[in-house]
């Protein structure tokens, strides 16, 4: 049976860029690959273009302006978790023997209109005839589970800065980073209120980004190789889910992957989906890498950081390096496979395999990768 | 800015905006809301809908800044999670200051406006939850 | 290696369902499936629930709603041949032995604003930043290649309406069509002006729609098998494409369609989408059925009717069956399960195998599928 | 109802809205509008921003009754497709009565109003094509 390998990957600075397009963006990502690209499908991970850039079937239109008219294409949706889900799809399709290289292109224009406008459709991954519908921004649900998360295991406001401030402090040493900058406890705290008690500096920032993977079932040349994937779906509703703190979709996703592996090999990276700064907190205690509301201060005391036991989000994150959103998942397996091949210096982590962890909304869907060096 | 929303859809969850209905799973007895069809905890198909009490008790809540598009005339919107006879809701706080919300205090439900179409001029209500009286003091 | 089949299928009779929401209409299709249904994997078809139902990752959402919670689930969106590229890929991820069922759901929601918004999102489907933006809807594209047929080829408005007045005489005969009265020629060239010469009988009824399928593995009691498929994109654009009245995209997905079959046997079904009455007469000509400029008096003449040469869209087709856009391959593909099987009636068709052709806009994209009797 | 219209879109695109145009491909000589960065014809992406002259002739036109949202106010629009230098243009017809219009009329750019955002009072405009003095009565 075939293997999947990450052939070439390329990848843009996530920010606000007002003078490009979607396709630029895109053009810009897929014009960083080191090898010709002639792919047999064209996978496109993307959330809102329809309303966001007035276009549907966007994989398509991508295709025409990137110069792959006459090859097949599909765009793949699945909330935050779309970019991973592409990449998944790519690994079974080429892993089966159907394709033979399949690139994936995630791709992601948020700053078209104001904000208000892209919280509105940010909304739109969580209950919309209910949570968008009262006014559930998606920020509100974040920040309940924080205070339950706070009360429950008591620990302060402080202390759950913690995440943030090593985001800030890894994605200083990213060069595809969108927000470059340190930050302390307190400036997280006392940064502008978004939904209490999260601030702005427990979110992401609203970035454009677009970022491309070539996946091949030939190992020359390569990055990495995909060697288990596992997807699980959840209560689609915050109070769908029996406990707000324990994210079931991602649990069960992860014993999927687990049974799946003939060899247990430890895990010496991790790539996951911080959206928010609770959300870190709840992935790492769902995989059992964290005891229950130990995170923040395993996080502070450095068992997440570069050199630490296990390093998380060497590049930043969502939290710094940036969040665009149908592109997400793509970024994380680009900076990944940079890592595990030694090409891209993510604050000196190296690593022989990595486990990239995607959780849309705050359990609706999981979706998880495992990559190994080649 | 547009606040459209569509009419249909208002229209056909109205039950859900003016009455505090939850399902209950025949399978595994779990009850949850807001109502669908399948319970999403054991997959079961076979739910019948439930009238909770209109009381409860607030257990945590959020002071939302940040709101979408179509409610910025309410901002901030005060967000709870309540727990109605063991089955959680989150909903709206209102008539209430947010400095005067307790997490623990008693709410019950009241239908208050929740947005305005400016276009068509439609009103939008749903049920909001507010300190039972004397229970801001607790 | 692996076959795919049609293990099961379900439709609802597609219409303005006010009543029902998008999840209701998925509920109603899916439990007309003949067997318990436990997919391995969920694709769910679907172009506009962003923003007509304001719900984001609608895979996961139908997932919770219809019981499916824990399984995985993607979204895919190709435009108008959305339904067609998911059974595509649930061939492609069942014949390689990447899964053993998928679930392929098409569903769409129109009719939850007013038309003049339902328009608006259809120009979507369009290059939005010049053709969308200068006001061009869905129909006007059409209109324009339709003046120009007409002034090629010679024929008259009157021969032009022999398409819709066969789709609504075979529509009549389907109890899951949309519009099930007749019209005659006269009817539609005086009916309401849409885009000129195109009036309002040259179009799709706005309609909400569901259709499931279930591929499967195993061939027992199944009713039809996909044997090939081929998909192709083409030039976004009207004016990128060398000559609107032919389509570019359908004639390489059919080149590599014949090429990929061992056993080239006669084609005796056709479902295609006629988006418009030009879109029908161009995909008839561009197949080779028809020749250039001759298809229309090939359907007057009964060449495509029930009982003639080669039958097309027994059901009434995207005219009037209806065209819920994101669910209608999958409509296709049930109602020729349908035939090949014989446990559909529609207008006494039979058939032994059904070749089904999607076009996107007037070519963007498109696929073909072929199926044959198991 | 809305008539929102991303602004950054309309700014990044006012080159296209503007002026006349047109890519050609250095790879097989093909020249088309909308300008696009890759070849439709042969998917080569080395293309070359050309302006095109001001002076066609229209091939086709429609007269389109069932706008999209945006377009009402000036309903119904006439769309053709126009020839200008062997390049097809799709774009509206204006300055001129739907019954007025001729297939084979010669047409020259101008600009014109295509929509106003009702919410922002923004104001777009495109290059439509306007008969040649004279040329109606061919
Ligand atoms: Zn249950
Ligand atoms: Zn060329």
């Amino acid at each position: 049976m075939p293997e999947a390998y990450i052939r070439s990957f390329g990848l843009i600075r996530p920010g606000r860029h007002y003078d490009k397009s979607l396709y630029d963006l895109a053009w810009d990502a897929l014009n960083m690959l080191d090898v010709k690209v002639e792919p047999d499908l064209l996978i496109v991970s993307n959330v809102f273009s329809e309303c966001l850039s007035g276009q549907a079937d966007i994989a398509t239109r991508l295709a025409s302006e990137l110069g792959f008219s006459g090859r097949p294409t599909i765009r793949v949706e699945t909330g935050e978790t779309s970019g991973l889900s592409a990449l998944e799809l790519a690994y079974k399709l080429v892993s089966s023997g159907a394709y033979e290289d399949i690139l994936v292109l995630g791709v992601e224009k948020l700053n078209e209109y104001v904000s208000q406008r892209i919280y509105k459709e940010l909304s739109k991954l969580y209950h919309s005839d209910y949570e968008s519908f009262i006014g559930v921004s998606h920020a509100a649900l974040p920040a309940l589970a924080m205070k339950e998360y706070m009360a429950r295991y008591g620990v302060d406001r402080k202390t759950m800065a913690s995440w943030p401030v090593l985001m800030h402090s890894n994605a200083s040493g990213n060069k595809f980073a969108a927000l470059r900058f340190p930050v302390n406890e307190d400036a997280v705290v006392s940064a502008n209120k978004v939904s209490t008690p999260l601030t702005l500096l427990d979110t992401f920032p609203l970035v454009d980004g677009a970022a491309a993977i070539l996946i091949s079932s030939k190992p020359n040349g390569s990055y990495a190789k995909i060697t288990a994937t596992a997807h699980t779906t959840g209560g689609f509703a915050y109070t769908h889910r029996k406990d707000p703190l324990i994210i079931d979709s991602l649990r069960q996703a992860y014993e999927i992957l687990l049974a799946s592996e003939a060899e247990g090999d430890r895990i010496e990276y991790v790539e996951l989906t911080d959206t928010f700064t609770i959300s870190a907190y709840l992935i790492l205690e769902t995989l059992g890498f964290s005891a229950p509301g130990e995170a923040p201060l395993d996080v502070k005391e450095g068992k997440y950081s570069p050199d630490g036991e296990l390093p998380v989000n060497a590049g930043g994150g969502l939290k710094a390096r940036g969040h665009p959103i149908g592109a997400t998942g793509v970024y994380m397996a680009a900076e990944s496979a940079g890592i595990l091949s030694g090409t891209l210096d993510l604050n000196g982590v190296s690593s022989s395999n990595a486990l990239l962890v995607g959780v849309s909304g705050l359990g609706s869907n999981s979706v998880i990768l495992k990559l190994k060096e080649v | 800015m547009s606040m459209e929303y569509s009419v249909p859809i208002y229209w056909r969850n109205r039950h859900i905006y003016y009455k505090l209905l939850a399902s209950r799973c025949k399978k595994c007895g779990a009850t949850f809301h807001p109502p669908a069809k399948s319970c999403p905890y054991c997959g079961s198909t076979e739910t019948e809908l439930v009238k909770l009490p209109e009381k409860g008790k607030l257990l945590h809540y959020t002071v939302l800044y940040n709101v979408p598009e179509g409610y910025r005339l309410q901002a901030p919107l005060i967000i709870g999670t309540i727990e109605v006879d063991g089955t959680r809701i989150v909903a709206q706080i209102t008539d209430v200051e947010p400095e005067e919300v307790k997490e623990g205090m008693d709410v019950e439900a009241v239908l208050r406006r929740v947005r305005e179409d400016r276009d068509t001029g439609l009103i939008h209500y749903a049920i909001k939850f507010r300190p039972v009286l004397g229970s801001k003091i607790d």
